[in-house]
C-alpha cells in the first residue's frame, strides 16, 4: 500500500480518527512535561531566570519554520499529484503556523525587554519572522477570500511556492541590511558552544512536544476540513439536482 | 472537412460535473444549435471547448487556431471607438486591418464606426461583439447567447452573417434559449447529457472528491 | 514556589502569552471540528 | 502583443485611464510625509530615500488592480486566453504596460519630490538608477498578485496583502543604494542585488502569473 | 438602518469581506518604514508618531472604495435610493460601517504598532486617544470621496488622489497629538481641534456625500 | 385609486432626450408593459419614475412610498442566504419578518432560504431579486425586463405572483421585450415617443444646451 492512498479522504478520517488520541496524548505529556521540566531549571548565571523563555521561544521558532516547509511540500503533493487532502492539510497547518510565528515573535520581544533593553529590534532575526508572519496572513486571507475550493488551492499553492522563493530572499536581503544582536544557533552539532545539558534535554522535550501538539492540531484541523468539503460537496450536489 | 469533433465528453463547474457523455462533430458548412434549461451546462459546455477549461473527461479534437469564442461579455473597451476595437482584435488574430469595414458593413455598424464604444446601446454593443468574429478569421465560431439584447431586425441581420460565414465553408457551435432562423442547424438537446451526481474514480473537483 | 528572581514578570509574562496563544488554537481547533461535525451530520440526517 | 501594448497605453490616455495619477499621488504622499515627521531638513534628510522608495512601492500597489481586472470584468481576458498569443506574453505585456504608466512617470518625476525632501544632489541619479531598475519588479510582481485575486469582487486590500511582502527584497536593496549614495559611500553592491532580483522576478513571474491567470479563467 | 449596519458588519466578517484587511496593511506598511529608513531606533523615534498616522490613514484609504462600489455594481444603492430611508442616513452607515471594520481594529492595534516603530511609551495612550478621535473623520470624507467616484470604473487611484488633501487636516493635529506627547509636552490643544474638525466632518459630510450619490445614481 | 399618474413626461439618458410626452395612469389592479426596439429609453423611464432621475419635463405623480423598483440588477449580496437577503430588504422596508416565508414560497425558494445566493444559478438569482418586491409591501411594482434568464416555467410562475398582485389591489410596470402572457395587461409602444433632437429652451444637458 503506497502513502497515496492515505491521500483518500475516507483512508485518512480512518487512520487519523486512530491515532489522534495516541498523538494528542503524547503530545499533552511532551509539551507540559518539557515546560515543566524547563520551567524548574536553575537561574543561568547571565540571563537569570530569562532562560526559561527558551523552551518557549526556540520550540516554536523551530516550529514556525518547518510548518511552513510541511505547507510548501504540501501544496506541490497538490499541484503535482492533486490529492486533495494535502491541499486541505496546507490549508489546516497555516494558523498553527501562524500561531508559532506569533508565539516566537510574543517571547522574544518579551525576552528582548530585559536582555537588549527594547521590547523590539529590527534584528535580522526578528525581521525574517515578521516576513514570515504576512506570508502566513497573507496564504490564510488568500484561502478565506476564494468561494471555489479548486481554484482557492491552486492559487494558494503557487502563493505558497513564490512566497517560499521570496521568504528565503527576504533572509538575505534582511542578512544585508543589518546585522543582528539576536544569539546564533547554539544547538548545532559544532562542540564547544553547546548549550548547557541542564537546558538542552528539557528543550529537546520541548521540541518534541511542539512537534506533536503541531501534530495533533493538524490531524484534527485538516479533519475539520476535510468534514466542512464534505458538507459543501453534499449541499452542492443537492442543488444540481 | 471536420473543424470540430467532440468525444465522450464531460464538463464540469464548480467543482461537479455538469452534463457527461456528449458527443458530436461539426464539418465545414454546418451548424450545431445546443440547448437545455438554465444552469444544465451550456456555458461551460462552450468554454471547455474553447480550451478555456480542461475537461474533465473525453476528448476534444480540433484543427490548430480554428476556433473563435465569444460568451455573454463582449470584451469592448469602452473608452475606444468602434472601429479601434475591432481593429484591436484583428491585430491580436493576426490579420489585416483591411476586413474591418466588412465587418463594419456586415453588422450595420458602418455609420458609428468612430463612436466610442460607451456611448452605444446595448444592442448595438452586442453588434459589435459579433462583427468581432468576422475579423477573426476563424472558421469554426463558438458562440454564447448570440442574440441576448438584440432586437427581431438585428436577430434576422445575425442570421444572415451565419448562413454566409457556413456557404464559406466555416461551422458555428451556438447555445441559445431563443429562436434565431437557421432552419439548416442541427440541434443538440443538453437534457438528455446531464451528469449523474455522485463520487467518482477521477472526481472533476473537491465537489466530486468528497461527495 | 520556585524562585524566578527579578525577572519574575518577565519569565510569567512569556510563559502566559504563549499559553493563552495555544490554548487558542487549540480551542479553536476543537470547535471548528466539533461544529463541521455537527453540520455534517445535521446535513447527513436531513439533506 | 504589440497591438495589446498599443491598446493598454491607449487606454490609460483616455478619459479615467489613469496616466499621471500615480505620479500625483506620489507627489501627494511626499508632500504628507513633511507634515507627518516635521518639515526640518534634519528631520527629511536621513528618511528621504526610504520615503522616496516607499512612496513609489505604494503608488505602483494603488494602481496593480488595473492591470487585470478591468480586462476580467468586460470579457477581454476570457477572449485573449482564446487568441493566438500565450497567456505569459498577455501578462508580460500587461506588466510593461503597468511599468511604463506608473514606474516610468515615477522615474522622471523622482528628482523633483527628492529636492520636495531634502535629498542630497549626489544621490538623486542613483535614486533615478535603483527606481529605474527596481519598479520593473515591482510591475511584474504586482501583476502576479493580480493574476491572483482577478476574480475576487474587490480583491484590491487582499491584493496589497498578498504583494508588498514580495516587495520587502527590491525595498531594501532599493533604498540601500540611495541611502549609501547620499552618504557619499559606494552603492554598486546593492545596486547588483537589485538587478539580479528585477532579472529574475522578470524572467520567472510572467509563468507563475499566467498560470494563476489560467486558474482564474476556468 | 440598524438592518443596514448590521448586515454591511455581516458581510465584513463573510469570506472576502476584508475585516482585518487593514490592519494587515497597517502592520506592513510599519515594517517597510524601518526597510527604508534603517532599523536604527534613532532613526524610528523621531518620525514614529507621523508613520503611524501615515499609516493609518493609508490603511483607511485603501479600503474606501469597497463603501459604496459593491453595492452599486450589484445594484443596491439604486434600491436603496428608492427604499423608505433618507439617503443621508445610508452614507452616515456606511461610513460608520467602514469605520467599525477598519478605523477600530487600527486603534486596537495601534499600540503594537508603536513598539514596532519605537514610540516611547509615554505616547502610546495620546496615540491611541488621537486614531481615536481621529479616524471616524477619515471614514466619513472617505465617504464623501468614494461618494464622488462611484459610478467610475477603477476609480481607486482617483478615489484616493481626491480624499488625501481632505486628510491633511487631520493628519497634522493626529501627528502634531503624538509627537507632542511623545515629547512630554502637553497635547490637549490639537487633541481640541482635532475633535473639532472630526465633529465638522461628521455633521456636514453625509449631506455631501448624498448629493455626490445622488448625481451619480441617476 | 390612482396608483400612478404620468403627464407630458420628457425623460434624458447622456444629456439627451430619449422620449417625450410620454402620458398614462395606472390604477390598483392593472399592469401596463412598456415595449420599443433597443435604447429607445425604456430603463431611462422606469428610473425616472422611479426617483432614481429627474425627468426633464411633464409630470410625475403617484402615493407616497408606493412604488418598489427592480432593475437588471437584484441588489443580492451573494455571501448572504437567501433569507437573510430577503430579511434585510423587509426590515429596509420597514416590514417584518413575517413575509419572508410567504415571498420565498410564492418563487418557489422556500427550499433554498439558507443556501448563500453565490450558490445559486442565474435563474434562481432572479427569483429571489423578484421574491423582494413581495416583501417591500409596495402597491406599485416598477419592473425592468423582469423575466431575464428565467425558464418558462418560472415565467409562469412570476406571471401568477402579478396577477396575485393586481387582484389584492397592486399595480404594475413593466418594460419588457419577452411575452409574460398577461392578457389583462395594456401595452404601451414607446416608439411613437422617441423625442426629436435639437436644441431645446429647457436643455436637459449640456449636450442639448450647445446642439
Ligand atoms: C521577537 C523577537 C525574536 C524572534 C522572532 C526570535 C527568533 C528566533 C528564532 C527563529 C530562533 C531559532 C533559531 C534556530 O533554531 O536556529 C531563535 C532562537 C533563539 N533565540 Fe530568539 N528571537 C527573538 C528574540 C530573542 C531574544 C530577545 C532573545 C534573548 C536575548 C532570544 C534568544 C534566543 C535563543 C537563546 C535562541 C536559541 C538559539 C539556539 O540555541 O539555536 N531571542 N530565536
Ligand atoms: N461559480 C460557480 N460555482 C458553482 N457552481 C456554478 C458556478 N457557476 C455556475 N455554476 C453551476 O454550474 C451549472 C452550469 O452552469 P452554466 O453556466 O454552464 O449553465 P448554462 O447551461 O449556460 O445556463 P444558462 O442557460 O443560464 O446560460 C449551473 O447549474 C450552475 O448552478
Ligand atoms: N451612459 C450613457 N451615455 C450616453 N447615452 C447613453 C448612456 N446610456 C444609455 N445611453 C443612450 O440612452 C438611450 C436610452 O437608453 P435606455 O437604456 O433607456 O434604453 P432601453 O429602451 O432601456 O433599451 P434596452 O431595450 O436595450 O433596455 C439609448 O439610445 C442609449 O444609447
Ligand atoms: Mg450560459
Ligand atoms: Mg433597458
Amino acid at each position: 500500500m503506497s502513502i497515496w492512498e492515505y491521500a483518500n479522504p475516507v483512508k485518512f478520517m480512518r487512520l487519523s480518527g486512530a491515532i489522534l488520541p495516541w498523538v494528542a496524548a503524547a503530545a499533552a505529556i511532551c509539551t507540559v512535561g518539557g515546560l515543566v521540566w524547563g520551567f524548574l531549571t536553575p537561574q543561568d548565571y547571565r540571563q537569570g531566570s530569562t532562560v526559561k523563555i527558551v523552551f518557549l521561544h526556540v520550540p516554536a521558532a523551530m516550529m514556525a519554520i518547518n510548518i511552513w516547509v510541511m505547507m510548501l511540500i504540501a501544496s506541490l503533493i497538490w499541484l503535482i499529484r492533486r490529492h486533495h487532502v494535502s491541499a486541505l492539510a496546507a490549508k489546516a497547518a497555516a494558523p498553527v503556523g501562524a500561531v508559532m510565528t506569533l508565539i516566537a515573535l510574543a517571547t522574544g520581544a518579551i525576552w528582548g525587554q530585559p536582555m537588549w533593553g527594547t521590547w523590539w529590534e529590527w534584528d535580522p532575526r526578528l525581521t525574517s519572522f515578521l516576513v514570515l508572519f504576512l506570508f502566513y496572513v497573507g496564504y490564510i486571507a488568500l484561502w478565506s477570500a476564494i468561494d471555489d475550493a479548486d481554484s482557492a488551492a491552486d492559487l494558494t499553492g503557487v502563493l505558497c511556492l513564490v512566497g517560499s522563493v521570496f521568504a528565503l530572499l527576504s533572509r538575505y536581503a534582511v542578512l544585508f541590511w543589518n546585522q543582528g544582536l539576536h544569539q546564533g544557533a547554539s544547538l548545532s552539532v559544532a562542540p564547544g558552544e553547546r548549550m548547557s545539558a541542564v537546558y538542552r534535554y528539557p528543550l529537546y522535550l520541548s521540541m518534541l512536544g511542539f512537534f506533536l501538539l503541531f501534530l495533533a492540531l493538524l490531524l484534527v484541523r485538516t479533519r475539520t476540513e476535510i468534514r466542512r468539503r464534505r458538507l459543501a460537496a453534499l449541499q452542492a450536489r443537492e442543488m444540481r439536482t | 472537412m471536420t473543424l470540430l469533433s467532440v468525444h465522450d465528453l464531460a464538463v464540469a463547474r464548480g467543482g461537479i460535473r455538469a452534463v457527461e457523455g456528449v458527443g458530436f462533430s461539426l464539418s465545414a458548412g454546418q451548424a450545431l444549435i445546443l440547448r437545455g434549461p438554465n444552469g444544465i451546462g451550456k456555458t461551460t459546455l462552450l468554454r471547455t471547448i474553447a480550451g478555456l477549461q480542461p475537461p474533465v473527461a473525453g476528448q476534444i479534437a480540433m484543427p490548430e487556431d480554428a476556433a473563435a469564442y465569444a460568451a455573454h461579455a463582449d470584451g469592448l473597451k469602452l473608452a475606444l471607438t468602434v472601429a479601434e476595437n475591432l481593429r484591436f482584435w484583428a491585430r491580436v488574430f493576426g490579420g489585416d486591418d483591411g476586413g474591418i469595414g466588412t465587418a463594419l458593413a456586415a453588422m450595420d455598424l458602418a455609420a458609428l464606426a468612430d463612436r466610442p464604444a460607451g456611448f452605444l446601446s446595448a444592442g448595438q454593443k452586442r453588434r459589435l461583439g459579433l462583427a468581432r468574429l468576422l475579423v477573426t478569421g476563424r472558421r469554426l465560431w463558438i458562440l454564447d447567447e448570440p442574440t441576448v439584447s438584440l432586437d427581431g431586425a438585428s436577430v434576422a441581420r445575425f442570421g444572415a452573417v451565419i448562413r454566409a460565414h457556413l456557404a464559406q465553408g466555416g461551422a458555428a457551435l451556438m447555445a441559445t434559449h431563443l429562436d434565431l432562423g437557421l432552419a439548416e442547424a442541427r440541434v443538440l438537446d443538453l437534457t438528455a447529457f446531464r451528469a449523474v451526481p455522485g463520487r467518482r474514480a477521477e472526481p472533476a473537483g473537491f465537489n466530486e472528491a468528497f461527495a | 514556589m520556585i524562585e524566578l528572581g527579578k525577572y519574575a514578570g518577565t519569565v510569567l509574562t512569556a510563559y502566559g502569552v504563549s499559553g493563552l496563544l495555544l490554548a487558542g488554537i487549540i480551542w479553536h481547533s476543537i470547535a471548528a471540528n466539533a461544529r463541521a461535525r455537527r453540520a455534517l451530520e445535521k446535513q447527513v440526517k436531513h439533506g | 502583443m504589440l497591438a495589446l501594448l498599443t491598446r493598454d497605453l491607449v487606454l490609460a490616455t483616455r478619459a479615467g485611464g489613469g496616466f499621471g495619477l500615480a505620479v500625483a499621488f506620489f507627489l501627494i504622499l511626499c508632500a504628507l510625509v513633511p507634515f507627518g515627521v516635521g518639515p526640518q531638513t534634519a528631520a527629511l534628510r536621513p528618511i528621504a530615500p526610504g520615503m522616496l522608495w516607499i512612496g513609489a512601492l505604494l503608488a505602483c500597489l494603488l494602481s496593480l488592480d488595473r492591470i487585470f481586472a478591468l480586462d476580467h470584468e468586460d470579457g477581454s481576458l476570457d477572449l485573449l486566453a482564446t487568441a493566438p498569443v500565450p497567456l505569459e506574453g498577455v501578462v508580460a505585456v500587461k506588466a510593461i504596460a503597468h511599468w511604463i504608466t506608473t514606474g516610468l512617470p515615477l522615474v522622471a518625476a523622482a528628482p523633483l519630490f527628492g529636492v520636495l525632501l531634502h535629498l542630497p544632489g549626489a544621490a538623486t541619479p542613483w535614486l533615478i538608477a535603483s527606481l529605474l531598475v527596481g519598479t520593473p519588479a515591482l510591475s511584474m510582481l504586482g501583476a502576479f498578485g493580480a493574476a491572483l485575486t482577478v476574480g475576487l469582487r474587490r480583491g484590491g486590500l487582499l491584493l496589497s496583502l498578498l504583494v508588498l511582502p514580495l516587495y520587502i527584497p527590491t525595498l531594501i536593496f532599493g533604498t540601500d543604494i540611495v541611502r549609501r549614495a547620499a552618504a557619499g559611500g559606494d552603492p554598486a553592491t546593492p545596486m547588483l542585488f537589485l538587478a539580479g532580483i528585477t532579472a529574475l522576478v522578470v524572467a520567472l513571474m510572467p509563468f507563475a502569473a499566467a498560470a494563476a491567470l489560467r486558474v482564474n479563467l476556468r
